[in-house]
Order: C-alpha cells, then structure tokens, then sequence
C-alpha cells in the first residue's frame, strides 16, 4: 500500500506534469494547429481535412462525424461494438445467479 | 431489490413515456446520416426506455417488451450484422474488410453503397448497444445474493 | 486574458483529471473508486472534445452555406468519433466495475477498503 | 480472397468463433472448449502463413503488409501492418494460446463453475484485442483492441478464488487509468502532429521531439503501457491477479497478455518515437533500462520469498519482463534479439509452469512450496520432468532455450556498456537458480523423505493435460538447438 504522502506526490507530480505539457499545446480552436491544416509537416494529408472535404462526397451523408464512424474508422466501430458485447458476456459470467436457476430448476419457485 | 412496491404513478408514467423514449431512439439511430446521432447513442435511448419499465413495475411486466432471455442472442445479432456486413463485402465484393463498395446491392453507385453500408451496421451498433445495456441492468439486478 | 481564452478549457480538464484521481488514491470505499475513475475518463473526453474546436467553425454536419471546400468551417470531426467509441468503452469498462463490485459484495459483504484488507488477513490466518 | 485479407483474417477468425461459441453454447455447452481450441489453432497456422509471407516479401524487397481497412489509403482510414515484429508476435501468442486451450480441456471439470461458453467466448476475446494491439498501425485503434483484451482479462481474472474479484477489480482500476493515461498520451500525440497512423507519425516525430508536450506525452504512453506490461514500479496488479485467478485463466493471461503488452511499448518507443524521440530531451531508454533491471532483481527476490507457487510465478513474470523491456530499451541489435527470443522462451516457459502448477492444483488441492517432497517424483513423473524442463531453461542454463536468450541480452548489455545491467542479469540468474532448485530439490533429491517417496503411488493427471504441457516444454528444447537462425533473423527485426 501506499502511503499518503507518496500518494499527494504521484498526483502533484501528474497536475505538474500535464499542465506543463498542455501549455505546449496549441491553443485552443487555433485554426492553424496541426491538426487543422491539410497536410501535415511531411506532407502526407492529414485524415481530418480529408474527412470534412469528401465525407459528403463519398458517402452522400451529411453528418460528418457518422461516415467517419461508419466508414473510414469502421475498424475502430467495430471495436467498440465489441467492447459492449464483451461487457455483455462479462456480466453474463460474473453475475449470472447459478443458486437461484438450480433453485428454480429444483422446483421450489 | 429488497423491497418492492407498486405505484400506478410511476407505471404510468413510465408507461406513457417509454414508447416515446423509444420513438426517439429509433428516431436517432435512422436519422444519424443527417443529424448528430447514430448507432450508440440510438441503441442507449431504446435501452433507456426498456429500463424505464424494468425500474418502473420490476422486470415482471417488462419483460413483455424485452425478456432477459433475448438479450444475449440480441446483443450477437447486432454484432453480427455488423460483422456480416463487413464479410459480405470481403468475400463477395473481393474488397477489403468493411469496405463497403463490395456489397452485392445491384444498381447502386459506390456512393449509396457506403451510404447503405453506414446504415446497416448503425442498425447493429444499436441493436448491440441496447441488449448490452438491459443485460448489464439485467445481471446487476438479480446477480446480488442475499443472505 | 488572451492566455487565459486560449488555455482555460485544458484548465479545466487537468482540474477534474486530478479530482478523478484523488478519488481514486483517497477514497477507501470501492464504489467511490468507480466513481473517481469515470470522472478521469470523462475529463478525457473534454480533453479531446476541446481540442476539437475551431474558432468560428459549426459542427461537423455539412451545411449547405459552408463549402465543404473551406475547412475551417467545420469543427474537427475527428476527435468527436474517436471519443464516441472511448465513452462506450467507459461505459463498458464501469459495467465491468460494478459487476465486480456485485460479486465482492456477494462474497464479503463489505466494499469498504479497509474491512476487505482485514477479511483478507483472516482468511490467510486459516 | 484469404491471401490477399490476410492481416484481417486474424480478427475475422477470433471474432467468428466467439460469436459462434456464444451461440452454439446455448444448446451445446461441450461444444465450447473444442471450437476456441479450433479458432486459436486457426490464427496459429494463419500467422505461421503470415510470417513465410512477410519473409518472402522481405526478400523480395517490402517488408511490412499494410491492409488498409474499408478500402481507404492509410493516413485516412485505418491499416492494419504486418511485418516481421508482429509476425513473430502472432505466432507466438495464437501459438502458445491454442496450446493453452486445448490443455484447458482437463481443467474444466474443476473450475469453472461458471458457464464454459461464456468463458471460452471471452478468451476469444482476449485473444482478438491482443491479435488487434499485435496488428494495428494507428494510435486509436490499439487503445479500442487493448480495452477489449483488458475487459475480458478483468472477467477472466475474477473467476477463481474467494479474492479473485477483488484482484480483479484491483487490476481493472489500475488498468483502466493506464488505458486513460495512453489516451490522453494519443490525443497530445494527434494535437502535436495531426494524424494518429503509426508509419506517418514516425516521420513527424523528429521534426518536433523537443517539444514539452510531445515529451509529456511520450511519459504518459510509457506510464498506461507500462502499467499493463507490469513495468517495475507499476507491477502492483500482477501478483494477486494471478495468484488468485483460476488455473485456466492463469496459463492463458501469464503469458501472453503482458509479452503484448511489452510488444506496444516496443511498437510506441522504437517504431513510433524512434531512438530519436524517446531520447531528445532526457535519456529516457536509459531510464527504463535500469528501471527493468530494478524489476529484475525485485521480482527475483520476491519469488525466493514466496511458499505459493503460483505467486512465486507471479513474481518471476515480473522479472522476466524486466529482461524483454531491457533488452527493447537498450537499442541495439543483439539486445532486441534477446528480447525477442525471451518473449517466445517466457511465454513458452511461463504457459508450461502455469500448466503444472495447474497440474498440482488439481491432484493435491495445495500449490504451497513447503509441501512439496519427493513423493511427487513418484506420483507425477511427467509433470515433475514437464518442470524441470521449464525451470532449467528459466534458470537460463544450455542447451535450453532461456540460456540463448539471455546469452544475447547479456552480449547486448556490453554492447551498449551498461556493466551495471549485465551484473543485473548475472545476478538474477543465481537468484532464479535459487527459487527453482529449491523446488528441484526437495523433489529430486531429499534422502530423509524416501518413505514418502516409497508409499506414493502413481497419482498423474491425464495424458489430455500432460502432453501439451510437455509438447510446450520440448519446443523449449527445440528452440535451444536452433536459435541460430531465429536469432539471426530476429536481429534483422530492429528497426534502423
């Protein structure tokens, strides 16, 4: 266990830590940070000004973020589905009362 | 559950708000193409109304809407729609996994392919979402071993 | 003030990823670590949603007024998907916590820190 | 069609099959064990087609497949990349999980109380997320296959002892905010450069590695990995998880779910940040180099105290990972090999110690250390000789395996000049001696026991259980005589 003073350490530690990092971000909605140009430092696209300037086009859907859901990150969808699913089946085998079905299944309702 | 009481308020009032709720949901998962929404969020309203009953009048009488036996095979339908729709695309389009221009819809452009594509598995995503919700409420509800 | 516009919302983020973990470190009972962790999560998820906007920009649904052509209309669709799929996997991962929790109740009938060490010691005790 | 899907095909496979086991065990709840066994088998055989291709490709002059997911060029959607590193990584996870699976078959009837579809179809799922973190090429979508894998190794963790739940939800806490630190680890990482694709990122990172808050986020991804590979400090879940899970769980999530979890570290520092990232502002590598080796010698000495066989084992993990993640942080050829080699030695060698400490379990209701006596040499012939196998190629003596791979890792120590580390290692190896012919020795060689050994009568578990456990310590045997050419290849494996 650790004690409290290692505790208040670690989450200082971690306040300091990511405040030094966040103000090395680029502010906020600026509209030349990286990720809002088209192409980044190297050239290559980057997949944000792609998805806003062909989602409608390749898809013939408005809602920006639903092709980018359905369609370019099907992948990560279907991960996410997943990820339910298991919870699901997580639930199924943690809680599933076996005492109250072999009651049932004895008859004694 | 360890005491239950039967209130016609709150059945009522859950019962006129449910169908609604559940409206909405279907509302949300079918116009997500043109609105904020979609799959998730569509499946969590119709879990919400579904739970609404379950919470309202105990899992008796709710489950004449969804019975706990469902829910499972529920839950693999949704992903297997998804998942079927991407298989579908791989095996008898030739195209990659997921790749939506592959489905054997006839007299469909690429674009209204992915269109398509995009809501069918949003239909998935929802049916999933919502059995894996009432489940959860499901087993929390009768997992608890009293004395 | 120019500063404080620009970094405020990432503020706020680190305000609440530290309360969320304070829960967790402080708290000695099991639920109010559950509690603590999704706070950590949804601080994440302003975290990103924040990074998404863009000054003057509209949602990410195509509006026929906006060119799509002009990308700095639009918000950034990107961090809005990627954190719908981390809300579900939040979601996923407290429904997992609380079963967990179920089933420690079931087998100690207490969630709190301490008396569950104490179980514990009796049980090696045996 | 399969050939050309191949990288898919891993995740296809896994989620077939545990859709099918969910729905088959509805009527047919036997049915559960054979098919997760099949679906593992399957993906073995598959990342064994992938590895000749991927070296037939490296021949002919691209190394790495890159299967871009619903068709879209990579940077916009999402590829999955497979090269040697995950080759190799895939087969010895699906490799060393089908054989797991089908040794689970005897155990059932012991654990388990629980439904078997549902556990099976959650192994399934564990194996998809660690085949999905082995595959991916974008930040995102480790994070989604790393909470797959996580989730269902929480549910599989919690079936066991009266503590398992407890372990379990100790390790989801722990676990989850790891996830959460690597998120926000990636949301700097696409603040910073724009794009989450792996390959793309790679060429970015350069340019801006001196940035604080690329370096926060570098810190916060090798915190949330290393809490899941059980890097030194952050190993705190490990030890009770499994102790106190169920044997099934523990010869299945041992040894592969933090040999994965080693292998993102090794994706995120060497192929995303490179040498010149992880080390533009502080000399991270060197950092975790020596943390690894503070794991080493902590995890060693843990295990020496243990009377628990299974958390004698639990500790010797943490060691052991301190070997993969020193050897990957200390950037050089011949270290990477070794660490290489040491993931396949440890998951073979760990899923065996785990399978006979299951063994034991099951006969003797007790894995205490002090119990043991050289009755057992008489009672479980196979399973003891299983053992020795092991804990001779753990020890890290030749002609086993172990010895090959901490052979190279020590050479790379030396190379790299870190006498310190290579002392480390020296060391540990006499401490890992300690632990195991300890347990050696009073099996085999106490004379004051020989009643009991005289009394005892043959008392071994089936051949269903015995055979993969000794199939698994021969290719410990068959890895030591050929390590030659699976070293060179290995080597060629380091990024330059």
């Amino acid at each position: 266990m650790m004690n409290q003073g290692l505790k208040w350490m670690v989450l200082l530690g971690f306040a300091g830590l990511m405040g030094w990092g966040m103000w090395g971000l680029p502010d906020r909605g600026d509209l030349d940070a990286p990720m809002n140009e088209k192409t980044t430092i190297t050239g290559t696209p980057t997949p944000a000004a792609h998805y806003i300037e062909h989602a409608y086009k390749e898809a013939k859907t408005p809602n920006i973020v639903t092709v980018v859901l359905g369609d370019y990150r099907s992948i990560d969808t279907l991960g996410e589905v997943l990820v339910v699913f298991t919870a699901g089946l997580i639930l199924i085998l943690l809680l599933t009362n076996r005492r109250k079905i072999s009651a049932l299944d004895g008859g004694d309702s | 559950m360890k005491r239950s009481f039967e209130s016609p308020i709150t059945l009522l009032g859950a019962r006129a708000l449910a169908p609604f709720i559940m409206m909405f949901g279907l509302y949300v998962i079918f116009h997500g193409h043109y609105s904020p929404g979609g799959g998730f969020q569509g499946g969590a309203l119709l879990a919400a109304s579904v739970l609404l009953m379950r919470v309202a009048s105990g899992s008796k009488t709710s489950s004449l809407i969804l019975s706990n036996a469902v829910t499972t095979p529920m839950g693999v339908v949704g992903v297997l729609i998804y998942f079927g729709t991407g298989l579908l695309a791989m095996f008898l389009g030739g195209s990659n996994f997921l790749d939506y221009e592959g489905l054997p819809i006839p007299g469909m452009s690429p674009y209204y392919l992915r269109y398509t594509g995009i809501l069918i598995i949003e239909v998935g995503v929802g049916l999933a979402v919502m059995a894996a919700l009432v489940l959860i409420y499901d087993k929390m509800a009768d997992g608890e071993v009293s004395q | 003030m120019e500063m404080f516009l620009a970094n405020y919302a990432y503020a706020f983020t680190l305000l609440i990823l530290c309360i969320g973990l304070y829960g967790m470190f402080f708290k000695r009972n099991l639920v109010k670590k559950v509690i603590g962790l999704s706070i950590f999560q949804a601080a994440v998820i302003m975290f990103f949603v924040s990074l998404a906007s863009k000054m003057g920009g509209t949602v990410p649904v195509k509006w026929d007024e906006i060119p799509v052509e002009m990308i700095d209309g639009y918000m950034n669709p990107l961090p809005h998907t990627l954190m719908l799929t981390a809300i579900v996997v939040g979601v996923a991962t407290q429904g997992v916590a609380f079963g967990l929790l179920v089933n420690i109740w079931n087998r100690f009938k207490t969630l709190e820190e301490d008396a569950l060490n104490e179980a514990i010691l009796e049980d090696s005790r045996d | 069609m399969i050939e050309a899907n191949l990288p898919a095909m891993f995740v296809v496979s896994y989620i077939s099959i545990s859709l099918l086991i969910v729905l088959a065990g509805v009527r047919f709840k036997e049915s559960a064990q054979p098919l997760a066994t099949f679906g593992a088998g399957v993906t073995a055989v598959l990342s064994l087609v992938g590895w000749i291709v991927v070296k037939a490709n490296t021949e002919a002059g691209f190394p790495a497949i890159r299967y871009g997911f619903g068709g879209w060029a990579p940077p916009i959607g999402i590829e999955f990349v497979l090269d040697g590193l995950s080759a190799f990584f895939l087969m010895v996870v699906n490799g060393v999980a089908a054989v797991v699976l089908w040794h689970s078959a005897g155990n059932l009837d012991k654990h388990l109380d629980a439904h078997p579809p549902t556990f099976y179809a959650l192994a399934s799922l564990f194996l998809l997320g660690l085949n999905g973190m082995i595959l991916t090429g974008d930040l995102f979508n480790l994070y989604v296959f790393l909470e797959i894998s996580s989730l269902s190794s929480y549910a599989l963790i919690a079936i066991g002892s009266r503590q398992a739940p407890l372990a379990a939800f100790r390790y989801l806490i722990l676990g989850t905010v790891g996830g959460t630190l690597y998120l926000i680890g990636v949301g700097f990482m696409y603040a910073m450069t724009g794009t989450l694709n792996m390959i793309d990122m790679m060429a970015i990172i350069p340019l801006i590695a001196e940035e604080p808050a690329v370096l926060v986020a570098l810190l916060l991804m090798i915190v949330g990995i290393g809490v899941k590979a059980a890097l030194f400090p952050l190993y705190g879940w490990l030890p009770e998880s499994y102790t106190q899970t169920n044997s099934i769980s523990s010869a299945l999530i041992a040894p592969i779910g933090t040999k994965v979890a080693a292998y993102v570290m090794i994706r995120v520092l060497l192929f995303v940040f490179g040498a010149s990232g992880l080390n533009a502002v502080w000399p991270l590598s060197e950092v975790i180099a020596y943390l690894a080796g503070a794991g080493i010698l902590f995890g060693s000495i843990m295990a020496i105290l243990q009377k628990n066989l299974k958390r004698m084992l639990a500790f010797s993990s943490v060691s052991q990972i301190g070997y993969i993640l020193m050897g990957v942080a200390l950037m050089n050829p011949l270290a990477f090999a070794g660490a290489l080699f040491h993931v396949l030695n440890h998951a073979i060698m760990k899923a065996t110690l785990f399978m006979v400490s299951s063994h034991l379990e099951r006969q003797e209701e007790s894995v205490d250390i002090r119990d043991f006596n050289d009755s057992y040499r008489v009672k479980y012939p196979w399973t003891m000789a299983t053992f020795t196998l092991a804990a001779i190629s753990m020890i890290g003596l030749p002609p086993m395996a172990g010895f090959f791979s901490k052979w190279m890792l020590a050479l790379g120590t030396i190379e790299a000049d870190h006498w310190v580390l290579l002392g480390v290692i020296l060391t540990s190896s006499l401490l890992n001696a300690v632990y195991f012919f300890g347990i050696l020795e009073k099996v085999y060689l106490r004379r004051s026991g020989q009643k009991e050994a005289s009394q005892a009568s043959m008392n071994e578990v089936s051949w269903g259980m015995r055979l993969p456990a000794l199939i698994l310590a021969l290719t410990l045997l068959c890895f030591g005589f050929f390590n030659v050419p699976l070293l060179d290849i290995l080597q060629t494996l380091f990024p330059v």
